[in-house]
């Protein structure tokens, strides 16, 4: 039986079935008992668990993360829910060398089992600081582990093994793919956490994208089909740390590859990606490997400004299609209809009828 | 509240002030659910008798620096309010040319330099500028307003101690409308007097209702003085209380996070009214001049909005400009 | 000071603790030349009563967590000394296995937890230990252990802010030297009690000469009960002297960072004396079995020192082990 | 005439030559004035500019950030050193948020004209914690510059350039650079911070590196020669805003490049600078681009750990080596004598003499 659910929703059913489980997974988050519930996704919860496993944390973030490690060390499994990324910037310190290291200079004999969730602002004019993934530099932290769920199914059962795992995790979740909807068994499960996800077969050209960016890439291969070019789409699931066998295993086949990054293209996931896939397979690709991704600079706040900024599916299909050098002419017909379609939704909201939170 | 007549002009600006602010924010309030001011706000309804009265005590040479919930501070530090509603509406007029939106607010020719969005992320600089003031040997003062979730960040400590240690002349201005978002400060804090947090770095304190304007103002004018001739920092709390959802135009109070009593008892200590009242009492200004200034108010600002829903948008050849200084 | 007989046992075995810190430290200083310590070092030589006292009011199934200096505290917490120095020789057999150096020592299986680096980092760490008490209902106590440089740091602040309103049972110890490296407190601090600090966030507070090991002993036997009691944070502030440069072996008083008067003062209340003095008052000591102690404690040291400085190196295949856990 | 001084008293004219030149720059740091004076490299600045613009850092690394921000955009010129990289991880909201979006978001009218310098410590058993370079993260964010100066002449070049732009600029000096000895000249003077630097003219391969890396580059390059194989090696100087023109020209040249990190390999710059250098020079390259870098794990205290950890001249030659296909037969010999050689020295202090401070 199908039960179609929300992005959100799936969250918040893996946070009350993983914390019935297991007494030691506590809560902490600004608000985190409040109406709005972390944007659903902590609702409820307090009607499931005690509420004292429900920790208010005051608008402390450096301390709250630190604390949530020495909880962790000594036993608990805290999920820890930031409003936006740009917050955890104040807790950079504890996360980079209490959380991502003390497993490593105990020799192992601390854990630290913590979820740190991050949530990316997205339109309606959130503005430079309201909207950075920085995906990257969490990425970059050897001990740490960093999770993409894209789909609600992942969502959940990414989010129960995240839990289950006894590592520190970032889970970056987007603000737009709160609202996807997708059929999610109702009972517990787990999702692997460990390698990214083949989506779509294909023979023409591999593409990698993760997080927001693979249902506009999943966009971009329907109509690409039309031109005879069959994606075969990776959804990357973890950045790190980052597994890219099946990725080498379909570079192999399809001999051509774009990765699509969240967050900005320089110093992106696709960047090192690209190194490695060349590293490897040089010899195999018949053409450069392509890298789409956010220009270098801050995200303004005004829509005006957005028109050619977020990677989208017009900008995959083009580029796909300088990749396979096919003219304007040819191309120019699915692209005209996708920009078009595009151009009549608002820019700066997930789905026309959006009205916040945001 | 007795009020010197020789003062009646400042007194009626202030008031003015007040008017401004609150017809202002009931505009955006007004026109928000037509979707054209596409991007968060945070309004100061309710809460505008503080940055009446503290900003009204400043000189133009004084600095001054906010948060997220900055549209009153901007106003009341006399930012060009055209330019306050262009950002808000996303247009290349705004004060950022529409790169901020609401939360950035800024106005270089009125000192009022910044406004950051990220919890007590604005008040080190509030810092540097005072200290820059006592290293180029000036007179004036910074000014920066929070609201209290600040009062949880450590950086809100750190900067105090250093302004503290350093004879730097801020006034640190808490707006305590007792919420972060829908939390309660006595979930977030223990109860004790905001007092000690002054005495924890050796900072001077004043504690006050916050809806009054012109008691703020007369206050602060003396601490503005008590700063400059101490050479010390201050932290002034002001009480207060917001009268609309925590970001965004509505009035959330269903959903019951704040006590009705509470709210009642808030509601009766309206900022525009009290200040009225006190001049109606002094004679400053009687009921038809009142109309008749509101009506002005309200024509200049309805005008002010159209000019800045029909202005442009920025244009998106321009977003890679200003990453950096040439 | 008077002791009481029956607690002779006790009273010995915290001298013994400092005469066992301070042979172990003074052998790193006599060692540390030959560079086959190759880490930084920061040693507790004059602060010992601190950790003494206030370890020995703990019980096994207390939790401490320390910084840099981490020393005193480990021993005092009956860490294994083997592996402290081990770990200070780089060795396999280090309680980091060579991981960490002298600047990480942890002894999990004495509730010696963790020793951070970063100043004030390790202290939100020790309130999520108290936290976890709460929610498991244990009566146990978490004390952490920081210089007076913490206090600067605002994560200090908003630990004990969320100390104070979740009512964890944190027992705050300040160690302070004056000194953060060669800055005086005074250009870094305000001129006020610590006592400000803690009422800043309704925390208790305590402060005291930390040179008596005894005194600190008997009054943190007292102050643990009013934490668990209370079920509330203290914050103690022991004051006490470095004898020997913040990082290395060496005296340093040549550089003049500190005033002379200042290192005389001091130098004459030796911790070790102090206590020495104590039991000898008492007849609980006399100063042939003194001397016979120091010469089996200096003798178990040495021996244990040569057992580490031959130990083996770890080896560079294990060095991508745990960076993750299974 | 050769004045040959290090790079620490390189910095340390620079500071003094610009703070005499400009009264608006003032100084920040913990212990600004005290006896080690930064590892030497604020000595004596009390002597030639006031002591009010030496102003002591309590232990609050992100308020001292944001009040140097603030200094900075009410327009004096602050310089910030930090001890050591970790440090800077309390400040890291600060300058990602503040310091490097208030020029983008004033639409120009706000400018942040302030030095950070960070240090990297090694050597000595530092440990985990005191050991990061972590530039990946600070190059990733767009409005900061980030200078990496490797010699003398740069770091006192570099720095007065720094001193004189009007951007937020992190400047990341290694502990072991500080020891390295040069000709320098007195007067005042200024480098480029715009690009990177080729210190050794070839036709073989180019290679890239920066810091401390370089001179295990220059070390490789003198062997090489041996096989008859002629670097061309770049300083790389500026690690943000990125620029690899002269990169790209010399690889059009060399059709083989090797990018040495002094961080880690992933995500480091090197995949950046290879996937560039592959999205436009694909077809010339006749072998994979190559990285060298730090592993995927924290750096341990202890000397046993560190035998093949960091990069060094001996693994160079290997990666050439193998990049050429030449026979192990042929390079064993320079192999050995560089591994002799360095195997004398002890592992982990920048010379044999060295003593601190660390
Ligand atoms: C560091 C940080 N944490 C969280 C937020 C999200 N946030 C924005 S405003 C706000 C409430 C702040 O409350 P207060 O300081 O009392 O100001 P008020 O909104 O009441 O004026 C929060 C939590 C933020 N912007 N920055
Ligand atoms: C966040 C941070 N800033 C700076 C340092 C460098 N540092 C190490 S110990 C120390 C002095 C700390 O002084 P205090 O807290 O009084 O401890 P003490 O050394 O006197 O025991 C400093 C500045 C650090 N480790 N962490
Ligand atoms: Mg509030
Ligand atoms: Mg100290």
């Amino acid at each position: 039986m199908k039960r179609i659910i929300t992005y959100a929703q799936a969250v918040n059913e893996s946070l009350i079935q993983s914390s019935k489980k297991d007494k030691n997974i506590i809560f902490f988050g600004e608000g985190i008992d409040d109406p709005t519930s972390f944007f659903g996704t902590t609702k409820d919860l307090g009607k499931y668990i005690s509420s004292n496993r429900l920790i208010e944390m005051p608008l402390s973030e450096n301390a709250i993360t630190g604390i949530a490690v020495g909880s962790a060390i000594m036993g608990k499994k805290p999920i820890l829910s930031f409003h936006r990324v740009e917050f955890a910037l104040l807790a950079m310190e504890q996360i980079i060398n209490n959380a991502a290291k003390a497993s490593y200079i105990s020799n192992g004999l601390h854990k630290v089992p913590l979820i740190i969730r991050l949530i990316i602002g997205r339109g309606w004019g959130q503005g430079p600081e309201h909207s950075q993934s920085l995906e990257t530099i969490f990425s970059s932290i050897p001990g740490l582990k960093v999770l993409v769920p894209t789909f609600p199914n992942d969502a959940k059962g990414m989010m129960n093994a995240a839990i289950k795992d006894n590592n520190p995790i970032v889970i970056i979740e987007h603000r737009y793919c709160h609202f996807i909807k997708e059929n999610v068994p109702k009972n517990y499960f787990i999702n692997d956490i460990k390698s990214p996800k083949k989506i779509i077969n294909g023979r023409s050209i591999t593409i990698v994208s993760y997080s927001y960016m693979t249902l506009e890439a999943i966009e971009a291969a329907e109509e690409l089909k039309k031109l005879n070019i069959h994606v075969e789409l990776f959804d990357l699931r973890v950045l790190n740390p980052l597994n890219i066998e099946s990725i080498q295993k379909s570079v192999t086949k399809t001999r051509r590859l774009l990765i699509i990054d969240l967050g900005f293209k320089k110093f992106g996931i696709g960047s090192e990606i690209s190194s490695q896939i060349y590293e490897k397979q040089f010899s195999k690709m018949i053409s450069p490997i392509s890298r789409l991704g956010m220009p270098d600079h801050p995200v303004p706040s005004s829509r005006g400004y957005l028109k050619n900024l977020y990677p989208n599916s017009v900008k995959i299909i083009i580029e796909v299609c300088r990749i396979f050098n096919i003219s304007n002419n040819k191309s120019k017909e699915i692209i005209n209809k996708i920009t078009n379609l595009k151009s009549k939704e608002p820019i700066d909201v997930p789905f026309s009828k959006f009205k916040g939170p945001f | 509240m007795l009020l010197e007549k020789k003062n009646k002009k400042t007194y009626l600006n202030l008031y003015k002030k007040l008017l401004l602010i609150r017809i202002v924010e009931e505009k955006i309030v007004s026109e928000y659910s037509k979707n054209l001011m596409r991007c968060p706000v945070h309004l100061s309804i309710g809460q505008e008798a503080c940055a009446v009265g503290v900003c009204g005590a400043l000189s133009l040479s004084d600095k001054v620096f906010s948060t997220h919930r900055c549209h009153a501070h901007y106003i009341a530090k006399e930012g060009n309010i055209y330019k306050m509603i262009a950002e808000i509406y996303g247009k290349e007029d705004g004060c950022c040319n529409g790169r901020g939106g609401s939360m950035h607010l800024f106005d270089k020719t009125k000192n009022f330099i910044s406004s950051i969005p990220i919890v007590s992320s604005g008040i080190p600089l509030s810092v540097g500028s005072s200290l820059n003031d006592k290293l180029n040997n000036k007179k004036s003062i910074t000014c920066s307003f929070f609201g209290d979730g600040s009062l949880e960040e450590g950086v809100f400590h750190e900067s105090l101690n250093f302004a503290s240690i350093n004879n730097l002349k801020n006034l640190f201005v808490c707006e305590n409308n007792l919420f972060s978002v829908y939390t309660d400060i006595k979930l977030r804090q223990p109860n004790r007097s905001f007092k000690k947090l002054a005495e924890a770095h050796k900072v001077d304190y004043y504690e006050m209702d916050g809806s009054n304007a012109i008691e703020i103002y007369l206050k602060v004018l003396k601490l503005k003085k008590l700063i400059i001739k101490r050479s010390k920092p201050l932290l002034l709390v002001l009480n207060t209380f917001r009268y609309r959802e925590h970001c965004g135009p509505n009035i959330d109070d269903h959903l019951g996070y704040r006590k009705n009593s509470y709210i009642k008892s808030w509601l009766k200590k309206d900022p525009i009214n009290i200040t009225f009242k006190n001049l109606l009492k002094n004679q400053i200004i009687d009921e038809s001049k009142n109309d008749i200034l509101i009506e002005n108010i309200k024509k200049n600002i309805n005008s002010i909005f159209l000019k800045a829903e029909k202005a442009k948008l920025p244009k998106s050849k321009d977003v890679k400009k200003f990453v950096y200084q040439n």
